[in-house]
């Protein structure tokens, strides 16, 4: 539970050895890093905020592996919906429901 | 945005429903509780259920902390918040909160000093901008956010600031999902596990699940596509007859959890014998208190207050909803005397709340649902 | 499961009804949401300004009230501004409340003619801050095209405001033959959104500095009219125009439904934001499509004639980042659907309140 | 004695061109002064409004500005609300709001049409009191025959307001051909008075409750487009009609002094005042001349007309206590003096800054 | 309104008029002092000047409180205004008046919590209102305000009230009598006595008038006809070769004045040693202080104030014009640089200025007056 | 120097006695009598007001006295005019003087 945001660290306070300035998306706050003493945050990790603090360090090889994993299942889908495309049943779904709201 | 947009990718959802769909036995239904609020909001706001089989339902849990807080304590913060010498700061989350009579905004229009903080650093700030004034913060949330006020009550003992203190309303998840699985009216088939508490707790302490209770729980991530795969691992775990442990979300939690955070938590607070939730009734140990130690910054040690419990308003049934054990718009208030403008319950309050989230997100019938296009229309047929 | 589908069925039905129902004011005190242009403001407007002032030009609800006086159709229209800081990125209050009113005069399709200026001051509030609003003023008063040609000025004790607050009236001439009123949005209408969202909201928000969070975001201010003139001239099926201020698109476009009992689908994947608003947006908890815009507006236009209205507004430097972000189609009335990026479906309500960071 | 008179005069033609020289702002922050709608005001909205917003329509600065809009020739004006208290006998925010801008449109000689109203609330004000206001708006409309036909509210902060402020613009249409300007004033015009003087400043100082002073006074508020259509239809030489608000008849006595180059010659005795107005203003050392009315105005009429506008305004329920209280005259221009009652003559200048309770 | 319209009358006033001008002796010049601001006023408001003969001029006296104030006082009392603790209360008569850099007005205006009251027993209400905040009332008059200080200060003792305090400027008009006929500049004739003064301190304190210096005084009321009669009176004592203090306000003035009201004052306040007017200097034994007994109430001892001497503009000439050396347009500066919306000088601050009282009311010439009819120049002819 | 008003008293306080209601030509404050402890002040006596006290009683005697005094001045002037009326040079004086400001 509870908000978290995945920020990226673009620079360690010097004088303050628990603040980072983190960038989400383009807006930028400082961020106690306190709570990742022991993860010995550099400026380009990743880590994930709530109310104002970095409670985890992203970890960039698990998170692909679980892309991965999606992709996998993705690309086995498409193989599958390939083989139904012969039949047209979907297309003729797909054309009752309107256009903006078409997936 | 990284680490957000891969996760909300239709066409592998897409996939990921199809798999889903084909791990269902025919003609059995699976019961699985999402027990933090933040999935709850999650799986509204993005549609989650459009791509479910019928035979999974999503049941929403007790993991919301604006919404386990019970009337009485709401009352107690605004009582602290009448004090001239006060300065409360709270989240936004808590703003509309009702209390016996009314919530913090109420009491903000009424003339109490109640202010928005998006940290509890904000209010140590306050503290420092006001020194003629003393500066509370109303301290709400699991073990996620629990450190984080740690954090702030011992900047506030090393800088030896005088006019700060916190109110501690912080609850541990734990014992709310032993309440739910003791519970004789709800069977479920597996967890959801909330993602964020575990980046602090790590996923050890929701062994007893497995071990006890035979029922399998996935750690799961905030995005749509999060949630869809651990979903797809509960009916893997199911259709394989294991029931365990897993992690979905391991590229922010760690299995361990986040020890400084623990220790920074285990030095400032200590279980309360038992805390009153909304709607669940009082809990033994479910809930931390300022430790003796910090006691110049425990509001309940500084303050007088009027501490009376303040019995739920009959219409509200949120605790069968906090509990599982009522979809929200079974309650019979749903949607007409409780809406998020007039709430009755907490549950329609929060953004977490799983009535507020069905209210604002979800309210609307599976056929209407077909009608304006459910990838679930498309891909079941 | 019929039973539980017919359960579902009955109680979405009486909630129709009780949002149907007449608005009834409940509280006792003015609160921040009674101004923040959702539910709570409705209801208010509603109950309390519409019960009182009744009349057939009030009636609508618009942004401006349009009439005729002599050969000559005028729209009128009025805003205050209260807005904090004063002074942010990209714009001032200033000239937002120009901005502001030509815009309700534009949503009339009105070409703005005349702005009151209204100014309530803090005594002790620096001159040289009055001075860069009404030079922001001017300034913007030029660029639209219009005259501020009458005003008033009132000053309140030290604590009894914060600063300045502006009231800005106007009127426009209405040249063309079309009548622009939320009933006259029909099913297959498509919904066209001048430019992305959401980047007067925040930089506001940012610019406050009590989130402490800061961007390169600027505010979205701008004269509308120009615009609208180029879209009424190329395209004659222009149903609605609706500037997407407070309350932002999410409210507007529920106000249109429900005027019009129609619903009205989002595409979310079309909503045109800029990646720093999405940031601040999942930062803070807020849903930006409820944040305000202050130079973009909404537009519903004959389904047709969609294309021909989305190459009008992108030929306009206002319009570049213009989108079709929805339809309109009639079932359930009165609600706006969003088709989540994901591929889900979900609500898109009227906002509750000011919309309050959400943290945990 | 010849030098010293010599002297004198050269003094005197020294203090004439600094009084006409271009207004400069020395201030750097704004006062209560630059409200009270005496030389401070004047020279704010001289040196900062006028200087930056400068255009033929907003020049005469007049409480409207008038323009044509197809074959009509309407009025325009706008006025804030920010009286405390909100309630006070004989009237409140709501009534004054509305006479306030039909006064300013009457006062062009215009038949006041479609109102807007702008409010902007403190967080915490009662509904209840709120209501009330909007009532009475309502009320105070009716009676006008004017509607309101849009509108706009803000909610701010608690103590970034004091409860409720109102602003309202209004639009009116010219029926008669008369332009009616400071500048047409001339030598031998008589200065009128539609009733006595005071009623609704004293009232409301009276009313904020901190002098501990009472009495039965009543705001004089009151729309006054229906006394002064009469005076139009009745008298072909009307000039110039002011409403006595803010600063008082001395105030704006001057400003069309000012305006049109010559002098007004004030008869003391002829000037109507109630007791209780007397009592408040030597108890308090202020002068009345100087205090706001709500529902007086002052006509400029040609001097050989002056018996029967005087008979027109009498005529009409809300100029009963009307009376010619003075003439226009050559010289000194610019310059207004008042025949005391003693016998004597003095300069009534423009207002410096609020009117100050004087003690000692 | 009685005691009030009947001494306002054109009728009595050309008869008045008409005998003084009988009165005068051909060739002669007649300077009268009116010592007394609110006299100043008068005669402005009025126009009481039209009804005098060339030969009598009106001189501006001292007697303008608010005129005579230091700017140091001002500076002083804004010092007390800028403590976040203090309410300072005020007249009206102040809120305009010159420090060295501001006035009250514009320290309220940069956010000092300064308010207007109507009388000292206002800003005592004020003190019991806002008990965590502490109240200093400026107050400043000459004897006829100083009673009303003292009794203030006397409930605020018997009350028990430890958060009120007066900033003490009071000062007493004899010695300022004394310095002006001490100066060599001026040849006066008569003097127009304070009437309103008269009410506390009687008509004796006069007596070295008459007695050393040879000069008649009359003590005047505030009406026109009032100061017209006085006027009368003095040259009705120089036509017959007296020279007498005489009461004409004998239906307000008791000879010996109010007893109860001079011992109030000589209860709380003791003279000064020395006090600096505004434009006259030093003057000795001219200015009250609170007793050492009162101390709790006194702001001088309360408070830490800077009590630096600001020495006036140099353009000013306000010490000439309050010692009646200076007619107000003598001055370089009036009318042009000193105004009363840009006043430079106190006297063209207070109403009871006779720069301001001859800017607001009687800024022009003798001939333009008898253009607009003067009432002398009917009488005359 | 300093305002002073006159008014007439009300009404005495009886819970306060140094308070007194006091009508300034129809509005009304309460006024400290205070320093008028000596004077026996009664309702419908005139008091002189100053900065919310009264200063001193007025007294109607002297009051008539004085006025008798300029009423006698002006009857005596007033026969000095109709004696100067015969001639008409007045009449054309002040014919010259616009109608508002004639004395
Ligand atoms: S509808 Fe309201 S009362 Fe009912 S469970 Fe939900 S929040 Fe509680
Ligand atoms: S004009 Fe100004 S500076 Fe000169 S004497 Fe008068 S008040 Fe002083
Ligand atoms: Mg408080
Ligand atoms: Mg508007
Ligand atoms: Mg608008
Ligand atoms: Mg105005
Ligand atoms: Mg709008
Ligand atoms: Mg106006
Ligand atoms: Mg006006
Ligand atoms: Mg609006
Ligand atoms: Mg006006
Ligand atoms: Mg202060």
């Amino acid at each position: 539970m509870c908000l978290g945001i995945p920020g990226q660290v673009l620079e360690l306070m010097t004088e303050h050895p628990d603040l980072a300035r983190v960038d989400v998306s383009g807006v930028r706050r400082v961020i106690n890093i306190g709570l990742l003493d022991e993860e010995n945050i550099q400026i380009g990790d990743w880590i994930l905020i709530h109310v104002g603090f970095a409670l985890s360090k992203i970890d960039e090889t698990e998170a692909k592996a679980a892309l991965q994993f999606l992709e996998d299942i993705g690309d086995a889908y498409a193989d599958e919906l390939m083989a139904l495309q012969s039949s047209a049943i979907l297309d003729e779904q797909q054309a009752e429901v309107p256009d903006a709201v078409r997936g | 945005m990284r680490y957000v947009d891969e996760y909300r990718d239709a066409d592998k959802a897409r996939a990921l429903a199809a798999r889903i769909a084909q791990l269902c036995e025919p003609g059995r239904q699976y019961k699985f509780m999402e027990v933090c609020g933040g999935h709850t909001h999650t799986i509204y706001k993005h549609g989650i259920e459009d791509y479910l089989p019928e035979a999974i339902t999503l049941v929403h849990g007790p993991g919301c902390p604006v919404c386990v807080i019970p009337m009485g304590r709401v009352d107690d913060a605004i009582h602290l918040a009448e004090q001239s010498s006060v300065i409360m700061a709270s989240f936004g989350d808590m703003m509309r909160v009702p209390g016996g009579s009314r919530s913090f905004l109420d009491a903000k229009a009424a003339g109490c000093d109640i202010r928005m903080v998006y940290s509890p650093l904000d209010a140590l700030k306050l503290a420092r901008q006001n020194p003629d004034r003393r500066v509370v913060f109303m301290a709400i949330g699991f073990e996620t956010t629990a450190p984080s006020t740690a954090m702030t009550v011992l900047r506030a003992a090393r800088d030896g600031l005088t006019n700060f203190s916190v109110f501690s309303n912080h609850v541990t998840i734990i014992p709310a999902i032993k309440a739910i699985l003791d519970s004789p009216d709800l069977r479920l088939d597996g967890f959801l596990g909330p993602g964020h508490v575990s980046t602090v707790i790590g996923c050890t302490p929701y062994d007893f699940i497995a071990a006890q209770h035979a029922k399998p729980l996935v750690v799961a991530g905030f995005e749509p596509l999060d949630i869809l795969q651990s979903i797809y691992q509960l009916m893997v775990q199911l259709s394989e007859g294991r029931s365990e442990i897993e992690n979905q979300y391991s590229r922010v939690v760690a299995w361990a959890g986040n020890a400084k955070a623990l220790s920074v938590l285990t030095e400032v607070f200590e279980l309360r014998p038992q805390f009153e939730w909304r709607g669940l009734g009082f809990i033994s140990h479910s809930a931390l208190q300022v430790r003796e130690k910090y006691a110049a910054f425990d509001a309940e040690r500084l303050f007088e207050l009027p501490g009376v419990r303040v019995a739920d308003p009959k219409a509200c049934q949120c605790g069968e909803v906090l509990k599982g054990v009522l979809k929200p718009w079974e309650c019979k208030v749903f949607g007409t005397a409780c809406t998020p403008e007039t709430p009755i319950g907490t549950c329609m309050v929060s953004p977490e709340g799983a009535c507020a989230a069905y209210y604002n997100f979800g309210r609307f019938s599976r056929e209407r649902l077909q009608q304006a296009g459910s990838p679930l229309a498309v891909i079941s047929r | 499961m019929t039973t539980t589908g017919e359960l579902e069925l009955r109680v979405l039905d009486r909630i129709d009804k009780a949002r149907r129902r007449k608005a009834k004011i409940t509280d006792e005190r003015v609160t921040l949401a009674h101004g923040a242009g959702g539910k709570a403001s409705q209801t208010l407007t509603d109950a309390v300004f519409l019960e009182a002032f009744r009349n057939p030009l009030l009636e609508p609800l618009s942004d401006q009230a349009v009439f005729g006086i002599g050969n000559a159709r005028l729209a009128f229209s009025t805003d205050s501004y209260v807005v904090r800081p004063l002074f942010f990125p990209g714009g001032d209050i200033g000239d937002l409340a120009v901005n502001g009113t030509v815009n309700d005069l534009a949503m009339a399709g009105a070409r703005p003619l005349y702005l009151s200026a209204g100014f309530i001051l803090e005594e002790g509030f620096p001159l040289e801050s009055l001075t860069r609003v009404v030079a922001s003023m001017a300034r913007a008063a030029n660029a639209a095209g219009v005259q501020i040609v009458t005003g008033d000025t009132k000053v309140v004790e030290r604590g009894k405001a914060d600063g300045c607050y502006l009231n800005t009236a106007g009127i426009g001439v209405i040249e063309h033959p079309f009548a622009l009123t939320a009933d006259a949005v029909k099913p297959g209408d498509a919904v066209l959104i001048s430019g992305p969202i959401g980047e007067h909201g925040v930089t506001v928000m940012l610019a406050r500095g009590e989130l402490d969070i800061d961007s390169d975001l600027c505010s979205d201010t701008a004269p509308l009219h120009g615009i609208v003139a180029d879209l009424l001239t190329a395209v004659d099926g222009v149903r609605c125009l609706r500037d997407a201020t407070r309350g932002g698109v999410a409210t507007i476009v529920n106000e249109i439904a429900r005027a019009a009992d129609v619903a009205v689908v989002f595409d979310e994947r079309a909503i045109p934001m800029r990646a720093e608003v999405r940031g601040a947006a999942e930062l803070l908890g807020i849903d930006p499509l409820y944040l305000a815009c202050e130079g973009r507006f909404v537009a519903f236009v004959e389904g047709a004639q969609a294309d021909a209205a989305l190459a009008s507004l992108r030929a306009h430097p206002l319009g570049t980042g213009a989108a079709i972000i929805g339809r309109v189609v009639a079932d359930p009335p009165g609600l706006v659907l969003l088709k989540t990026e994901f591929g889900g479906t979900r609500i898109v309500d009227v906002l509750i309140g000011d919309p309050l960071p959400r943290i945990c």
